[in-house]
């Protein structure tokens, strides 16, 4: 067997037909993060090449990667009728992938404060439609933060969210946004607390739910 | 700095509507009014734009209670904007100031994260590339593992459970009784009415140097909104000999003065 | 659009997920049988290049063409077979699981909505590992749901699932829990437009507040 690190990736990308977290794959070719992380980075650049683009791409998020048809072929695809329609998004949906997408990881407390409403909701009807996910920050925090899935940058045709607009010249000022706010207010009410909702995560934990305040900042 | 009471006015007298659409929260709303009016978001626009977003708040009993208590917070701070730039000399805390800054760059983020989700409603589901399909085996194999057990099972079952979603518990009576802006203003006619004179003090709960609870924070920036709307709509009028000092209330028949009064 | 249609067969074969008669692949792409072959045997090459080789290879009989991964993974995609069979269920697994057991048959949506998460991976691999099995439901809907199989339950010892511990006690739970959402005053708050993802409901539409303006004030 002589295949490429980025040959082998796309094996088993293509057998397994679904997103697979980077941890699994790298187990699966005994390959270390870096080198896996630059074959995955090789593999979309192979794919997408200019003048000889592919039928298929590679979508990746910080956390995982899938191969899909190429945005150049959605309308041929259409014609297939094998794919479910995209399902149309309201305006809390889109506002809340929006922030998630600019800005993830991010935790529903930081997206409240945004979006100046409780979240809770929208969120888990995101995550419940596979656009979003909820996992562990991994600052050492092992706060709950909302990632984008592949399948919401498959909705949007795009490999990376790197390759939405602005999003460079974003991502460096919302670091200050957040910083400068010394204690974001939680506008959640007496919902349910964030360290008991990850459904994902294989350790047991107990769910403990307290009814916070509504921290009520009055001028 | 343009004098902005006159205009504001006179979109009153206009008629100028505002449509009770489905905002997502006070942020929303008050983005949209700015907006509206094609303002920029700054302490000036956020003045002229208080009459607007209070307008609304008189709907708020319609609203669910648990966004409608941060309709109410917001109001608060628009409430202190307001009143500084009908009274320029007017004293803000720290505390006050920082509110107020914190509120223009809310919107100011929530006005980009906005703006930003235009890139994305152009792209969603424009050109899907579909997923695949799996490969891996078809062929069913039972393949238990060690932890198959009904005990674990029950186990997962009641973590299950205890993540449903619950219905918000809010103590809605309380955040009633605490915020409504109608029947506040009730309270205020009927007692101005009856005694053609009052003082602020009376009916808010407001005492100078005392500090307040948040709950009676509410309270006062409820009545102060209450008496405004009053003064506007003519009913009564307002006085104070100096600042910080016990504001009268008057009643009267016939409008002259408005906001300019409160000085 | 602009891919070469060596790269249109590559998205649809691979959109498709099995073999293709060549005269559906030039119905759906244009192209006469000449051009067809051609961009076939082209794509055949591009994938299979010495030197450069893919993760997947383009196989073709005299009438059908399909997309393959490479001969030279098989033993990866081998030992990805035998993980998927093997590795623990963890958390997510088991709750899935656990949900089929007790509510089942469920249908995929509501064991989302339960969960507040996607379960299409989890359920795919439950059943791949004869735990679980899809069938139409009886209700003459149709629709499809999943229920444990035979062997799970002998598995764990069960004539019947009211035999799982707290049977009942669960099954009322969960009911009540439908119940609430379907009340009109739900948790949702003013996010309604997503209220198509409520498992019972039919319609999707958008649900707008008509709350008409209103000229508040007073005099």
């Amino acid at each position: 067997m002589s295949l490429s690190l980025q040959s082998q990736i796309e094996s088993i990308l293509f057998a397994k037909g679904e997103a697979m977290s980077l941890e699994a794959l790298a187990e699966h070719t005994g390959a270390d993060r870096q080198a896996l992380q630059d074959a995955l980075n090789d593999l979309e650049h192979t794919l997408a090449q200019e003048g000889s683009e592919r039928g298929i791409r590679l979508v990746q998020t910080d956390t995982t990667a899938e191969l899909a048809t190429a945005p150049e072929a959605s309308e041929l695809i259409r014609s297939l009728n094998t794919k479910e329609l995209t399902k149309r998004l309201g305006k809390a949906g889109l506002e809340t992938l929006t922030i998630v997408l600019y800005q993830g990881p991010v935790s529903r407390r930081d997206i409240d404060y945004i979006r100046g409403v409780n979240s809770t909701s929208i969120l888990r009807n995101l995550t419940i439609r596979g656009l979003i996910e909820q996992q562990e920050s991994d600052d050492g925090t092992r706060a709950l933060v909302y990632q984008p899935t592949t399948e919401l940058l498959r909705h949007l045709g795009l490999s990376r969210r790197e390759d939405l607009p602005q999003y460079n010249e974003i991502a460096g000022e919302v670091e200050q946004f957040y910083h400068e706010q010394n204690e974001p207010e939680d506008v959640s009410g007496p919902a349910e607390e964030e360290s008991a909702d990850v459904p994902s995560d294989q350790g047991a934990g107990e769910t403990s739910r307290s009814n916070e305040s509504t921290d009520s900042r009055t001028g | 700095m343009r004098d902005e009471v006159p205009e504001t006015q006179n979109e009153h007298r206009s008629g100028y509507q505002v449509k009770t659409a489905a905002f997502e929260g006070p942020l929303d709303l008050l983005l949209s009014l700015i907006q509206k009016r094609k303002l920029f978001i700054s302490d000036i626009s956020l003045a002229r734009v208080t009459d607007d977003y209070i307008a609304h708040l008189k709907e708020l009993e319609e609203f669910p209670v648990a966004d409608s208590a941060q309709f109410i917070l917001t109001s608060s701070i628009l409430v202190l904007i307001k009143s500084k730039s009908l009274l320029p000399t007017l004293d803000l805390t720290d505390e006050e100031e920082d509110d107020i800054e914190e509120l223009e760059a809310r919107l100011k983020e929530y006005q980009r994260i906005q703006d930003l989700s235009g890139h994305i409603s152009e792209r969603y589901g424009i050109n899907t590339m579909a997923s695949g399909t799996p490969h891996l085996r078809k062929t069913v194999t039972f393949s238990p593992t060690d932890e198959l057990t009904t005990d674990t099972l029950a186990l997962a079952m009641i973590a299950v459970l205890s993540r449903l979603p619950k219905r918000q518990q809010i103590p809605q009576t309380q955040v009633k009784k605490v915020i409504s802006l109608r029947e506040t203003i009730e309270r205020l006619t009927e007692r101005i009415q009856r005694s053609m004179r009052g003082r602020f003090s009376e009916f808010s709960g407001y005492e100078r140097g005392r500090p307040l609870s948040k709950e009676e924070r509410v309270t006062v920036v409820v009545s102060f909104l209450a008496m405004l709307e009053l003064v506007k709509t003519g009913l009564v009028q307002v006085s104070q000999r100096a600042h910080f000092d016990e504001i009268e209330i008057e009643h009267r028949d016939i409008g002259v003065p408005r906001y300019n009064s409160l000085e």
